[in-house]
């Protein structure tokens, strides 16, 4: 692997991976608002991972972020999505009507409501980005 | 002392405000928790659990639907053609019914361990993407926004491939990414077609789409519309000769995988291929306008027959059963292209007994390799002895694809073959006919095969026990059914009458 | 093989005599009882009586002269069915009463 | 939950359920089966119905219970349970299983409420009842079985052609009076004919009911010609043409019994003659009339089941009931003797039998219509029952010379059946009034008038009497070996004569065509077998790349053809 004696690379990426996550929580947040969303953002989560698995080897990259943690990443993320659905239903209203989730304040329900749904996105994305990374990894050995 | 019975009724009652979006939640619900127990029996309780639960539901629900007429869930409470709705009608409950009725029937019987390329600790994966499938389909199926039905067919399919190629054939793999091939293909031409559609309405309503397309008059783009979404769905459904895909990925995928890609996954296209047809474009334009009969009728008749001469000459019984279904495929839009009531009904009724057939043969099929350990008809000699209640599931399994009185197959070819002559196509009905001849030649040779033949000396066919219990009771609760539905025809034809009737508005 | 034998046993005698006295009761009956005719000809006496005897005769009669037309020999129908019985023979045509027997006892 | 399914139903499934069982429970549960259909059919009143629709449009009605069919349906459950009492000891499992299945479809036949399931289940007798000829397990009877199979499936031919024309006709499939006048109509009377075994085409019945099992003539006799007349008095009362048929039918038999040696073959005469009288009932159509066809089949069926059970026991236990061979064996079978002889004072009719009380309707009928020469050949005909049942087959059976032959009493099972069958032809002939309140129409008739017996008797005694007379003076025509020739020679003879050469001519020319349908079926085999077996290119699925061609191409082809 010689881009692990590739100093400019690895020192670049590693400089400009808080950026990557920085900015992908930036795009997570902004969807309240505008473009953007977990399904983004998870996105450009993920590519930071596979930078640095790409400069620094998989092997690597699985000892910040270990297989396994992706794989239940992956589950956990949906899991989010539909229980916050649930809850929901079990607070009284629709499937996904967030204005439930705090009866009181239903605009602030709303947005709780959709920091759930888009956490649980970011995470089952940039999960399964990861882990798509990871296998097709694994493949080539 | 009543008070937290009461309250346990009302909260039930609440519950069952909920049934229209619980039948998506609970399996998709249902796919992470299965993943993350990591223990195959538990996932396998997870996951069957869910399916049973959402087959009670769905049959809740075609009560309503029966009762009240349509039923709608607002999700996050938005009204309609702004917020998604999921929408129940006869016809997609009737739809949702088999595709719930199989995954309970699919999930919860015994897997055979030996039919997966995944290492034994991680089974539970396959429930995960079981239930995923489940909830795609089924998603598909409920939900009254176009594009909406285009997120759970990726959803289904990404599920489907890995499906098949969790199968432990070496050729899985291949016939997997084949499979993923033409369904992106397909899922393309579905997409670009709802584009257009959006483009021109702005609204992905099913139901405001078919109210606003009324009054559009760019009749080219229309076309172009309804000519992508056709041939994408095609492909989805397999239609001959865009079929190509079906044969390796339901013959190298696990049987149980086939029983329950064969009984849903087609099905739930050929409902979406209804639904396009008759709900949003309606029967006007798309067979006066776009002359669908022209080119769908005789499609369905080389289906018929390709399909059934291919089975023929097989030499694999899932290979077999794959072509058999592009056949029965053919008698699905058959009755479509027929553009009769009968005919409708046949193909409705059709898609149910198809489901009811198809998916207990691969489960058969699923008994037969467990036990013999091949799946090739030369092996199968003298089977019928050894394993009495597998082959005579089959048998009567195969009396239903030939359509003999008395079992599910006769139901639909009947309604189909009034169907043509309604509508003065004896030369149709005739065909129909015929090509019932061929499945009489497919399903001798598994008999012959399996009674007539004796078993070659020192082949494992002459050792085998008959398959397990739980593996028998769901194969025979099918031929049951396929035998019950032969005679009692209410709740299938009966049905897919109404149906019928509301998607071609003629109900009353 | 004739017909009865000569000699009629006692006991037979003694059903004779009852059916002989029956007879005689019905006779005089038939003219004791009113027999409420529905046609000419039941008002004959003894209509019945003598209709019932000729009857009785006649069809006997008819029936021995049927014999020369219609009877042939028992195995009339397995002689007549040429090559399809030579190559199937008949197991029941005319053998041995105690083989049959025996063979019947196995299968009835 | 006994009303959803049809009646007979049970039997027909009991009877494949029998075979797989053994022993004593296979027993319990053959005799339970017509227990239970009886008590079923006790518990669906008049004017029940069931009705299946398994296409819009097509109304099935495979159940209708009325006055007409209740009356057979018990006696026919009756009979079920007789035969199988008589042939428990039978250890081939099969003969049981095709009686009691051949019993339900004849059930379930009888409330048939439309043509179609009529069909299925006339069908299904013919089918079931085979393989009690079957059982016999000769050659001979192999091939009398093949003979009986095509007939009654003609038989069954007939009426679903018959009744296709009919629907075309009226659009009713509906299965009431139907009368003749119509192609339709006379098929489907044809199809009845054949059962009830109308003249020359009554061969079948003398031909297959003696080539039975000593118990499967047992249920031969009772069901499929009694189905028959249940047809015809349903469809076809008040016919005139059956009057004069029904007399043909009465007369003819007799004098061929008279000469016939087999007894059983006797029986099976004996039973087209009696069938007369009831197509005769059915020609008259009055109520009364009609009420006495009902009645006489009720009575007919026991007495007549009773008779072949005597016979059926002789078989098991001499071995033959040729009337040569037979002879003194009331000396060792008493009890089968005693029965014999109450069936035959029932079917010939005596006061305090069973035929009494329901013959004497149909002659009641007759004279009430003024039929006088019909009147006249019914007396005839009994005079001839008298002659070839009532003492024909006991005497030769059980007295006149003594064949030396000292079998066995019957066994204890069949003593059971025929006892039940006995008591019941004289308990009919006694306690008439249950039977009559079961009749079809409202009964008004009182059989034992004075005047009903010593007319009746006189008849009896007197051809007795000329028995006697004519035995006295060797008259009498000795039992001898021979074959009698019946209906069935046209079509066991001629036919396959004539059929040789016809069969000879169209082999020729078919084995041609055959040699060139094979060659070209060779051909397109061997094209398809190419192409479609799995290298072939239509057998396996074609690469991705193709495929994904195929489907721009198509999508090209049909917006083009749209635009076109």
């Amino acid at each position: 692997m010689r881009m692990r004696e590739n100093t400019i690379l690895r020192v670049a990426a590693k400089s400009l991976l808080p950026f990557f996550f920085l900015f992908a929580f930036y795009v997570q947040f902004h969807g309240d608002f505008g473009p953007g969303g977990g399904f983004q953002a998870g996105v450009i989560f993920a590519a930071g991972v596979v930078l640095y698995g790409l400069i620094y080897g998989v092997d690597a990259a699985k000892a910040v972020i270990p297989k396994p943690w992706v794989e239940v990443g992956v589950a956990l993320g949906v899991l989010i999505w539909i229980a916050t659905g649930v809850a929901t239903m079990l607070e009284g209203g629709r499937y996904l009507e967030y204005g439930k989730l705090d009866v009181a304040h239903p605009v602030h329900g709303q947005h709780l409501g959709i920091l759930f749904v888009e956490f649980g996105v970011l995470m089952a994305v940039a999960s399964g980005m990861t882990l798509i990374f990871y296998l097709f990894a694994e493949r080539g050995r | 002392m009543f008070a937290p019975l009461a309250d346990w009724a009302s909260s039930l009652e609440a519950l069952t405000e909920h049934f229209p979006v619980l039948v998506v939640v609970l399996p998709m619900l249902a796919a992470p928790l299965c993943f993350l127990v990591r223990h195959a029996n538990l996932a396998r309780a997870i996951g069957g659990l869910a399916a049973v639960a959402c087959f009670a539901m769905v049959v809740q629900l075609l009560g309503r639907v029966l009762d009240e007429g349509v039923v709608s869930y607002r999700l996050g409470g938005w009204p309609p053609p702004l917020g998604i709705e999921y929408r129940y009608d006869l016809i997609n409950t009737f739809v949702a019914l088999i595709v719930s009725a199989m995954a309970a029937i699919v999930i919860p019987f015994g897997q055979n361990p030996r039919a997966f390329a995944v290492p034994p600790g991680r089974h539970n994966v396959v429930y995960a993407v079981y239930a995923l499938c489940a909830a795609g389909l089924l998603g598909m199926t409920v939900t009254g926004d176009l594009f909406n039905i285009y997120v759970f067919l990726e959803i289904s399919s990404l599920s489907a491939y890995t499906l098949v190629a969790i199968g432990s054939e070496r050729r899985a793999l291949m016939s997997a990414f084949s499979y993923l091939t033409m369904g992106t293909i397909g899922g393309l031409f579905f997409l670009i077609g709802v584009g257009m559609l959006y483009q021109m309405t702005g609204t992905l309503n099913i139901v405001d789409l078919s109210e606003r397309l009324a009054d559009v008059s760019s009749v080219r783009t229309l076309s172009v519309a309804f000519a992508m979404l056709f041939i994408g769905l095609s492909i989805k459904l397999a239609v001959f000769p865009l079929h190509q895909w079906l044969p390796n990925a339901y013959t190298f995928a696990p049987p149980k995988v086939s029983a329950f890609l064969a009984a849903t996954a087609t099905k739930v296209a050929f409902y979406v291929m209804l639904r396009v047809i008759f709900t949003i474009f309606g029967r006007e334009r798309s067979f006066e306008q776009m002359n669908l009969d022209r080119i769908l009728l005789p499609l369905s008749v080389a289906a018929m027959f390709m399909g059934s001469i291919a089975a023929i000459y097989q030499l694999n019984i899932k290979r077999l059963l794959a072509y058999s279904s592009i056949a029965q495929i053919g008698y699905m839009t058959l009755g479509i292209s027929l553009n009769s009531e009968s005919g409708l009904v046949g193909g409705i009724v059709h898609l149910f007994n198809h489901a009811v057939m198809k998916g207990g043969l691969f489960l058969a099929v699923a008994c037969i390799l467990f036990r013999l350990g091949s799946v090739k008809i030369e092996d199968m000699r003298g089977l019928g002895r050894r394993m009495p209640w597998t082959m005579g599931a089959v048998l009567i399994f195969g009396l239903g694809l030939i359509g003999v009185p008395g079992t599910v197959g006769f139901v639909s070819k009947w309604y189909l073959v009034v169907g043509a002559i309604e509508r003065d196509l004896h030369v149709v009905a005739f065909l129909t006919l015929v090509s019932s001849l061929l499945a009489v030649v497919y399903v001798w040779r598994l008999v012959e095969v399996a009674w007539f033949s004796k078993a070659s000396e020192g082949s494992s066919a002459q050792t085998v026990r008959e398959a397990p219990l739980a593996m028998l009771l769901p194969v025979w609760l099918l031929a049951l059914a396929s035998l019950w539905f032969g005679i009692s025809t209410d709740h299938s034809a009966g049905i897919a009458r109404l149906a019928a009737q509301q998607l071609l508005g003629t109900a009353p | 093989m004739t017909s009865n034998e000569s000699s009629i046993p006692g006991s037979a005698r003694k059903w004779l005599r009852v059916l002989f006295a029956t007879c005689a009761v019905l006779v005089v009956a038939d003219f004791v009882f009113d027999k409420h005719p529905h046609f000419g000809f039941e008002k004959l006496p003894l209509f019945h009586a003598w209709f019932g005897f000729a009857a009785f005769a006649f069809i006997v009669a008819v029936g021995a002269l049927l014999r020369f037309v219609v009877a042939r020999s028992e195995d009339y129908y397995e002689r007549h069915n040429g090559s399809q019985r030579s190559a199937m023979p008949s197991e029941d045509a005319e053998v041995e009463p105690e083989a049959r027997e025996a063979e019947d006892h196995r299968r009835v | 939950m006994f009303e959803a399914v049809p009646p007979g139903l049970f039997l027909v499934l009991g009877g494949v359920l029998a075979l797989f069982l053994r022993g004593s429970l296979r027993s319990a549960v053959l005799i339970a089966l017509p227990i239970l259909g009886a008590v079923q059919l006790a518990l669906l009143p008049n004017g029940f119905s069931m009705q299946w629709q398994p296409f819009e449009g097509y109304l099935f009605e495979v159940v209708r219970v009325d006055a007409l069919s209740r009356v057979f349906g018990y006696v026919f459950y009756l009979a079920a349970l007789i035969s199988v009492i008589f042939s428990l000891h039978v250890k081939d499992t099969m003969q049981q299983s095709a009686g009691i299945a051949y019993a339900g479809s004849g059930v379930a036949a009888l409330f048939a409420g439309d043509l179609v399931t009529l069909f299925v289940w006339w069908e299904l007798t013919a089918v079931t009842s085979v393989f009690l000829i079957l059982a016999r397990r000769t050659d001979r009877a192999t091939r009398t079985a093949l003979r009986y199979l095509v007939v009654q499936v003609l038989s069954g031919v007939l009426l679903l052609a018959g009744t296709l024309l009919h629907y075309g006709e009226t659009g009713s499939l509906a299965f009431g009076a139907l009368g003749l006048g119509s192609l339709g109509r006379d098929l489907i009377f044809v199809a009845f004919g054949i059962k009830a075994a109308f003249p020359l085409l009554n061969g079948w019945l003398q031909d297959a009911y003696p080539e039975a099992t000593a118990t499967g003539s047992v249920w031969l006799s009772s069901f499929t010609t009694k189905l028959a007349i249940y047809a015809l008095a349903r469809g076809y009362a008040g016919t005139e043409i059956l009057i004069p048929i029904g007399c043909v039918m009465t007369v003819f038999p007799v004098f061929f019994a008279v000469i016939e040696n087999d007894l059983r073959r006797v029986l099976a005469y004996s039973l087209n003659n009696q069938l007369g009288f009831m197509v005769v009932g059915i020609g008259i159509g009055t109520e009364l009339a009609l009420n006495g066809t009902a009645a006489h089949a009720f009575a007919h069926i026991l007495y007549k089941s009773l008779l072949f059970m005597a016979m059926g026991a002789v078989l098991y236990r001499a071995g033959t009931v040729k009337a040569s061979e037979l002879g003194g064996l009331y000396k060792s079978m008493p009890w089968t003797a005693t029965f014999c002889i109450i069936g035959a004072a029932a079917i010939s009719a005596f006061p305090l039998f069973s035929g009494f009380t329901s013959k004497s309707m149909i002659l009641s009928a007759a004279a009430e219509g003024h039929h006088d020469v019909v009147f006249l050949i019914l007396l005839f005909a009994s005079a001839g029952v008298l002659e070839h049942s009532g003492i024909k087959i006991p005497y030769f059976a059980f007295f006149a010379h003594d064949s030396g032959k000292r079998p066995k009493e019957a066994p204890k099972n069949m003593l059971v059946a025929m006892g039940i069958a006995a008591a019941l032809c004289i308990g009919l002939g006694v306690f008439y009034g249950p039977l009559y309140a079961l009749l079809p129409y409202r009964v008004d008739y009182t059989p034992y008038t004075m005047a009903h017996i010593v007319t009746q008797l006189q008849l009896l005694v007197f051809a007795i009497l000329a028995f006697l007379v004519l035995q006295k003076l060797r008259l009498y025509p000795s039992e001898r070996r021979a074959t009698i020739l019946g209906a069935d020679w046209f079509y066991r003879r001629p036919l396959p004569a004539i059929g040789v050469r016809v069969g000879i001519a169209c082999a020729f020319v078919y084995l041609t065509l055959v040699g060139m349908a094979a060659a070209i079926t060779r051909r397109v085999g061997h094209v398809l077998r190419k192409l479609y077996q799995p290298p072939g290119p239509l057998g396996e699925p074609w690469p991705t790349g193709p495929a994904a061609l195929v489907a721009a191409i198509l999508l090209v082809v049909y917006l083009v053809s749209v635009y076109v």
